[in-house]
């Protein structure tokens, strides 16, 4: 289930870059994708009807192997840090692409030859 | 030493039998036309008033070329075998090729001490003459190689020798007749006088000559006509024995100013067409008899 | 007249029976030519035949009139000739100016411009006229009469300082030609 | 061997230095260095062989035969002559720093070619020698840069081929050695194996000698590169080419490896293949040089030419042929070197190459002009001198196979080059002077010696050829090239061949006497007046004193005969295919497809990369489910 | 000691962050001290280090076999040199500093997470310096590119964690995988380190990063390509031998193709030479893709040779084009620089003498050997084209007329191009210079179990 939403995003992300002409809505499409891929690892640490990997003194024993994998959690928190960073590296060339450009339309912009 | 002899006695036959046949020509294009005609001697008179004039001359090169068509006509009539092995002034060294390019000393000599003499009409001549040289020579270069592959032999006086049993002329017709047609151009006979054209070029190479200069030329192209009719008398007609050769000579002579005497003149790509059509077709389908060994 | 050597009569001999023509046109007087030398009246049959250049010609046959303009040619085409050479005025063009004699741009008498071995009077000559001009000129060859060339060369300050009188300058020299 | 060669190049190098102090200097050592190998040729013993070094675990050998003696001879005649005439006609040139260096560079690397042992070692020293040799034709002509490419690119296509190949033996027989190598291929059973090998090691050759397909960089770059570098590109550079198509078909045993293919008369059809090929560059070099107005450019398609005539003698199979070919090199290589010295000379006062744009330079340059005569002479295959020897071999290995075809094209080619080589003597050397040029001298000694001493040496080789036809004996002794005969009898002064022979000293001397009677009755009749040609200089006004139908004519430009010579034949054939036309459009396919490449890969926006980043993706789990 | 060779440049990127003055400053003594200590680090091959404490498989550590330790040489030492042109760095030392950093950690770490981050630093410093000189959409493409195969590699390091339920590397290495999910694996990654190894068709970026500035080829087309290569070899060879190799060998040589003929058609020097690495990289993924030896060490020295070459075009490109608008015939102003340029296009062309050659020639001779009778033809026909336009630009830049006054050119410049251009003839006749390093890399590459053993055993380092 979770899959097919990661799946999906990365279709919507996907179709963006593809059919979108406007490089600001491409870099939104980035950020879909990247999003779809954090979801998919999620997905890939997901243990059906696991509880929150949270390790305390009073845990039961019994619960111990029903714990959702943490790592891939952990990874995500990574993931989106370095897709924060590149989003806002990718705004920021924006903006400096529209100043130098005046355009953020691919079919419009000036000056781009070859 | 010998050889030294032949040559010499070459050479003066060259020089007295063919102005004399040049004097006999005029007379039979005259008869062709109905008129009378010079007499049979009219061409040494021609060739030797010319020397006795004053001439003039056009720079260093015109005098160098002169003499060096002159010389190398006459190194050439020097080793071409009369009719017989008896008459074969250097018989190591009368290789066909070898006669072929040793004439060509003369043309180039010829060629260059005319366009050295600064006339256009000259240097348009000579290109004519060059341009000819390519239409004429590549049909009889192909009878010819066909003749030595046949005879395994470029040595003119054994081809000589070889035709003992019957004349090329027989042997291989297509041959013979591509090779007399090329002749005729060799010779620069009426239809293929196109270097010379008088009406159109001002006779071309020869329009800055004057005196002396015209009468050494007109030796040399004795000494030409002497080699070309030569070759094709020993290669084609068997040779024969020194009066046999003569009656040869003045008979495929004949036939040339007969021919040359009722035709117009080409003009020079014509000319290329003509030779690159029938004559060398038939050369080479002469040269494909001889391969599969259906000669007579 | 000097005396001649040997191998002067000699010469002189074979030049008489070896004669090559140029000739000088204008029109009319070319039209006797071709029957003189057809097989009707065959001039080759006394070693007469035309040629191409003045290089290698021996007589200058002035046929028709001349005037300023093509006298230049005529006087140029004649010092380009061998030694020795001979000069026939052909018709009364070359005598007298002919019918056209009063034209401001005519040349009435060929004689002062370059020496004339032998004059062909009438208008035109027949063929048999010229023939009989050759025949005179060959004979004169061959006695050594026929020295116009040597007279040219002898007096050629005098036919230089006619042929500037009626010319002006005798090579063209303008703006076209330059 | 090794360590001369090496010294050389290391030479080169510090040629440049002492050029950029004194470039006169630098020529001189150039000549030195150049005089030093050619004594050092004749010091060395054939059959020695030396290591170069090792590469790749293959020794790099160097051996000293017959074919090397010779080759290197032809080319030290060359470059020797080229590097005494350089050391004035340097002053007309730009870079003569590089010029020197990369000339002793590429002497050096054509020696090494000519030494080599084996595939590899020949490949190393070629391409040495091919970038060298390319780094002096852009200092030419200003089209010369684009000639620099072209040969670049054709050069490199042969020798990739080559070295395809000599990859193959490698890996076939586990050596690079050409006297093994030869062995392995006559004994290999893999026909088409040895098919492929030997036209891709031909193809080197080919590129290199300027054989049809890859002709068209001889045209451009000899006709462009710097003057003088041209004698070198033209006489010694293309004899590389020459040289490997002698290996691969004489060299390596053709008869033996293609048993059973024979075509025609004994000769198997790669090597009919290679000898049509050249038969083509015949035909093509001919009409081309036929239309040329540039004169550099005529005799570089007059190499092109020549080179077939090389090729065909060579692929003959035939004693005679091979010899003759093998002559035609040395033949071709003086006359082609001794005629671009001249063009050299004539451009180093008239500054053109245009023959419509000269003419009459006879009077202003003799021995120029003597130069080139003999020279076309030779190249015309005239005699006496000794163009003629090989032509005639040729002729008789062609004529004894009974192949009638390629006859005719070898006598097309022969009478052709009457009719090109005549057209820069007529427009350039004879004829009017043009006003332009009424202050131009001879040049100097130290440019002409060269020229003179290499028509000096044709020449004597016309009349007395059998020095030059023994080391050719011994190279076909080497090769055991059938059949056996002894064509240089120099007991009898003959040359024979198998359907005949000749006395080249009785020629000769038939024409010194020829000669002196036509002299003798020259002298014997009247003195001729001398006339000048049309003499514009002389003083204004003067009249002309040649036949001009009664015509004033003051510019002698307009009474020069010197364009569209043979208009007649040239007419014949001026919608000719061009092969210039069809390798361009090949070039223009590869930019094109470039353009391609570049517009849908490269160029295009960020929605663009994502799809071929999917589509990867998808052809990728697509190929590997 | 390893982690210093990321720390110290980090360290140093933080203190170049806060004085900018200081940038090129800290970034020379960085690139000196990173060198130094790459070179010290030759005692310790081979050792891993263990971050934290944590040992392999579960925490992320640090690998030096032979292969990690000469690419790290090999990269430091080009830190080094572009650190001698403070000009070409200008503002951007703090990005070449976490640059710096993240290529040394990207080839030295041993787990795959790390591995991605380190991508995504190296992606971004990649992007900013691309921007140089306002090239801001050829940056931004770049950055969709690197954004997209990011994702890809993310996925693909998160299938191999499904799988083996490890990011190490040597536990993958040693897992053995159903063949679909290898494919699958293989597959992302392929993507994923195409787009920094320049495989088609996933190089559009190429033309316009490397194109558009002067700092970008220098630094991108040398060290970071390098890494890439390194880590290509690294994931497709050691850890998931087998895979998508016969896929890698035909991409590549299409790429080798594309990336010369889109060269012949360029008309702009820096851009030519920008498809022209992308063709040469193309020839080192192909050899490569060959997975074995002697293929793999060839590879490597043939990518040595390229990026040195290269290095010293792009040097002399970059300072050129932009101090001329008209470059025909520059050379003759700028004589060192010339030769330079010239003797690294011959080498990259592999004519005898120069250092490509012996690359060239030991891969054609080796793929005949292994009966690959594609790769020679082909790599031929791609020298061809490739000789065509580097003989023309020669020709252009010394022969043509000089349209335009040439100024007095950098001592620094002609210093490191003609000394690399020296390095390039001493290799064709050393070339085990060269050679050496690169066959010990392709060992340790090629040799799966030995890396296991590695992680596994080899606990000494810090």
């Amino acid at each position: 289930m979770v899959y097919w939403i990661s799946i999906i995003l990365m279709g919507i992300g996907i179709y963006g870059l593809l059919t979108q002409k406007n490089l600001f809505k491409q870099l939104i499409s980035l950020a879909i994708i990247d999003t779809a891929v954090n979801v998919f690892i999620i997905a890939a640490g997901y243990v059906e009807g696991g509880k929150a990997p949270i390790y305390t003194k009073a845990l039961p024993s019994f619960l111990k192997g029903a714990f959702v994998d943490p790592l891939p959690q952990a990874l995500v928190l990574t993931a989106i840090v370095i897709g924060v960073g590149v989003l806002a590296l990718g705004a920021a060339l924006l903006v400096r692409v529209k100043e130098k450009h005046k355009n953020l339309d691919v079919e419009n912009m000036k000056g781009v030859g070859e | 030493m010998t050889g030294v002899y032949k040559a010499i006695f070459n050479l003066a036959i060259a020089f007295f039998f063919v102005l004399t046949l040049e004097g006999i020509g005029r007379k039979i294009t005259a008869r062709v036309q109905r008129r009378i005609g010079p007499p049979w001697y009219q061409s040494f008179i021609d060739v030797f008033k010319a020397l006795s004039k004053h001439p003039f001359s056009n720079g260093w090169i015109f005098d160098f070329g002169v003499l060096m068509a002159l010389g190398g006509a006459i190194a050439t009539a020097a080793i071409v075998p009369m009719g017989s092995t008896f008459w074969t002034p250097f018989p190591n060294t009368d290789n066909f090729f070898v006669i072929m390019y040793l004439f060509a000393v003369g043309a180039l000599g010829m060629a260059m001490g005319m366009v050295g003499s600064g006339n256009p009409w000259a240097s348009i001549g000579v290109t004519r003459a060059l341009t000819q040289m390519l239409g004429y020579e590549l049909p009889y270069l192909i009878v010819l190689a066909s003749m030595m592959f046949y005879y395994k032999t470029a040595s003119i006086h054994l081809l000589i020798e070889k035709q003992a049993g019957g004349w090329n002329l027989l042997v291989m017709p297509i041959g013979a007749i591509v090779a007399f047609i090329s002749l005729l151009g060799m010779l620069g006979k009426k239809p293929f006088d196109i270097a010379i054209a008088p009406a159109e070029i001002a006779s071309g190479p020869m329009v800055e000559l004057s005196g002396k200069y015209l009468g050494l030329l007109h030796i040399m192209h004795v000494f030409s006509i002497f080699v070309e009719i030569t070759l094709f008398v020993d290669v084609f007609l068997g040779g024969g024995n020194f009066w046999w050769f003569l009656l040869k000579f003045l008979i495929v002579w004949i036939l040339a100013v007969l021919i040359s005497s009722v035709l117009p003149r080409f003009r020079i790509e014509q000319m290329l067409k003509f030779y690159w059509g029938v004559p060398l077709g038939l050369a080479f389908l002469n040269a494909f008899f001889v391969l599969m060994g259906w000669t007579l | 007249m000097k005396e001649r050597t040997v191998w002067e009569q000699i010469a002189d001999q074979l030049r008489s029976r070896s004669i090559w023509m140029l000739h000088y046109c204008t029109g009319c007087g070319a039209m006797e030519l071709p029957p003189t030398m057809t097989a009707r009246f065959d001039m080759e049959r006394f070693g007469i035949m035309p040629m191409a250049t003045p290089r290698q010609a021996d007589i200058l046959l002035i046929t028709g009139y001349l005037n300023t303009k093509t006298l230049r040619r005529v006087i140029y085409t004649y010092e380009q000739m061998a030694d020795p050479k001979y000069v026939i005025g052909f018709g009364s063009c070359t005598i007298n100016g002919g019918i056209y004699y009063d034209s401001y741009s005519t040349i009435n008498r060929l004689d002062y411009y370059i020496p004339v071995d032998v004059y062909i009077a009438g208008c035109m000559p027949r063929p048999e006229a010229i023939l009989e001009a050759f025949q005179y000129l060959m004979e004169k060859i061959r006695k050594g009469e026929a020295d116009g060339w040597k007279r040219y060369k002898e007096n050629y300050e005098w036919y230089k300082q006619n042929q500037i009188r009626s010319l002006g300058e005798v090579y063209v020299h303008d703006e076209f030609h330059e | 061997m090794a360590i001369t060669l090496i010294s050389i190049l290391a030479l080169s190098v510090a040629v440049y230095f002492i050029s950029k102090l004194s470039w006169k200097v630098g020529a001189v050592i150039n000549a030195l260095a150049g005089a030093y190998l050619m004594i050092y040729l004749f010091t060395l013993k054939v059959g020695s062989s030396e290591v170069l070094g090792t590469l790749f675990g293959e020794k790099l050998l160097l051996t000293y035969t017959n074919a090397s003696f010779y080759f290197s001879f032809v080319s030290m005649l060359v470059i020797l002559a080229v590097m005494v005439f350089a050391i004035k006609w340097l002053d007309s040139q730009k870079y003569p720093s590089a010029f020197n260096m990369f000339l002793l560079m590429m002497t050096a690397a054509s020696l090494g070619v000519f030494f080599a042992g084996d595939l590899l070692t020949l490949y190393i020293f070629w391409e040495i020698a091919v970038l060298s040799s390319m780094l002096i034709v852009p200092m030419g002509k200003k089209e010369a840069r684009r000639a620099a490419i072209i040969y670049a690119v054709m050069s490199a296509t042969g020798t990739y081929m080559y070295l395809y190949a000599s990859f193959m033996i490698y890996s076939r027989y586990g050596n690079f050695n050409l006297a093994e190598v030869a062995k392995d291929l006559a004994n290999d059973p893999s026909m088409p194996f040895k098919v492929t090998v030997y036209l891709l090691l031909a193809a080197a050759g080919i590129a290199k000698s300027g054989i049809f397909p890859l002709h068209t960089w001889l045209r451009i770059a000899h006709g462009n590169a710097p003057d003088a570098f041209s004698a070198v590109l033209s006489g010694q550079l293309v004899k590389l080419g020459s040289y490997v198509l002698m290996l691969v078909t004489a060299f390596f045993p053709t008869l033996k490896m293609f048993q059973g293919l024979e075509l025609y008369s004994k000769i198997p059809s790669p090597n009919y293949f290679l000898l049509a090929l050249g038969a083509t560059s015949i035909i093509v070099g001919t009409l081309m040089a036929i239309k040329q107005d540039d004169m550099k450019m005529l005799i570089a398609f007059s190499s092109v030419a020549n080179g077939g005539y090389i090729l065909v003698g060579i692929a003959t199979m035939d004693a005679i042929g091979f010899e003759g070919g093998i002559l035609h090199v040395f033949n071709h290589a003086l006359a082609a070197a001794i005629i671009f010295m001249a063009f050299a000379s004539v451009v180093y006062r008239t500054h053109t190459t245009k023959i419509s744009e000269m003419g009459g330079l006879i009077h202003k340059m003799p021995i120029t002009f003597i130069s080139y005569l003999f020279a076309i002479i030779s190249l015309a295959g005239i005699p006496p001198m000794s163009g003629f020897i090989s032509k005639w071999m040729i002729y008789q290995a062609l004529v004894r196979k009974g192949m009638f075809v390629t006859a005719f094209i070898a006598f097309f080619g022969s009478i052709g080059s009457f009719l090109y080589v005549f057209r820069p003597l007529a427009g350039v050397f004879l004829g009017q002077l043009p006003k332009k040029y009424k202050d131009v001298k001879e040049v100097p000694a130290i440019m002409w010696i060269p020229m003179v001493t290499l028509v000096a040496i044709s020449f004597i080789m016309g009349v007395w050829p059998f020095p030059i036809l023994k080391p050719i004996e011994a190279m076909r002794a080497d090769f055991a090239i059938s059949p056996s005969v002894k064509i240089a009898d120099a007991s009898n002064w003959l040359v024979r061949g198998v359907t005949g022979s000749w006395n080249p000293v009785i020629v000769f001397n038939l024409f010194i006497i020829g000669f002196a009677i036509a002299y003798l009755l020259y002298t014997l009749f009247p003195k001729p007046k001398k006339v000048d040609l049309l003499a514009p200089h002389k003083e204004e006004g003067a009249p002309i004193n040649i036949y001009t139908g009664g015509e004033y004519i003051y510019t002698p430009d307009l009474y020069q005969y010197n364009t569209k010579m043979y208009a007649g034949f040239e007419r014949m054939y001026e919608k000719h295919p061009s092969w210039e036309k069809v390798l361009d459009m090949l070039c223009k396919f590869f930019h094109d497809l470039g353009q391609l490449v570049h517009g849908w890969f490269f160029r295009p926006s960020p929605s663009a990369y994502a799809f071929w980043t999917v589509m990867t993706l998808l052809i990728v789990f697509w190929v590997r489910w | 000691m390893m982690t210093l060779a990321i720390a110290i440049p980090l360290i140093a990127a933080f203190l170049a962050a806060i004085r900018k003055s200081w940038g090129y400053i800290l970034y020379a003594i960085a690139a000196i001290l990173n060198f130094i200590l790459s070179l010290s680090l030759i005692g310790a091959v081979p050792s891993i280090h263990a971050l934290g404490g944590w040992k392999p498989p579960f925490g992320i550590n640090l690998v030096l076999d032979n292969a990690s330790f000469y690419a790290i040489l090999f990269i430091n030492a080009i830190f080094l040199i572009v650190a001698v042109f403070p000009d070409i760095i200008g503002k951007y030392a703090t990005v070449m500093l976490v640059l710096m950093a993240a290529v040394n950690g990207f080839v030295l770490t041993g787990d795959l997470f790390n591995s991605f981050v380190f991508m995504e630093i190296i992606s971004a410093a990649a992007v900013i310096i691309a921007s140089k000189r306002e090239n801001y959409y050829s940056a931004f493409k770049y950055l969709i590119f690197a954004g997209i195969a990011g994702s890809l590699y993310l996925i693909a390091v998160i299938f191999v964690y499904t799988q083996t339920g490890s990011l190490n590397m040597a536990q993958a290495a040693y897992f053995s995988f159903s063949q679909k999910s290898l494919v699958a694996i293989t597959t992302l990654f392929l993507i994923g380190l195409g787009v920094e190894a320049k495989l088609f068709p996933l190089n559009g970026w190429v033309m316009g990063v490397y194109g558009g500035n002067d700092l970008a080829p220098v630094i991108l087309s040398t060290a970071v390509t390098f890494s890439a290569m390194y880590m290509m070899g690294r994931l497709m060879i050691t850890i998931f031998g087998g895979g998508v190799l016969q896929v890698l060998y035909v991409l590549a040589l299409i790429t080798m193709l594309a990336g010369e003929l889109a060269a012949l058609y360029q008309k702009n020097l820096l851009k030519t030479l920008a498809y022209s690495s992308i063709g040469q990289a193309g020839l080192v993924l192909a050899v490569l893709s060959k997975g074995k030896e002697p293929f793999t060490s060839l590879a490597y020295f043939q990518l040595m040779n390229e990026v040195t070459a290269k290095l010293v075009l792009f040097l002399v490109a970059g300072y050129l084009v932009y101090k001329y608008t008209n470059l025909n015939g520059i050379f003759k102003s700028h004589k060192v620089l010339g030769t330079a340029f010239s003797i690294a296009s011959f080498s990259l062309v592999g004519f005898p003498l120069f250092a490509g050659f012996q690359s060239k020639l030991r891969i054609i001779m080796e793929a005949f050997k292994g009966g690959d009778y594609l790769l020679p033809a082909l790599l031929l026909l791609a020298t061809l084209i490739e000789l065509t336009y580097l003989i023309r630009w020669n020709v252009r830049l010394w022969f043509e007329d000089q349209v335009e006054e040439g100024e007095k050119g950098s001592w620094r410049h002609g210093f490191v191009a003609i000394a690399l251009a020296i390095f390039l003839v001493v290799i064709f006749f050393f070339p085990n210079i060269y050679l050496a390093p690169a066959s010990k890399m392709a060992d340790a590459i090629t040799s799966v179990s030995g890396y296991i053993n590695i992680v596994t055993s080899g606990l000494g380092g810090m």
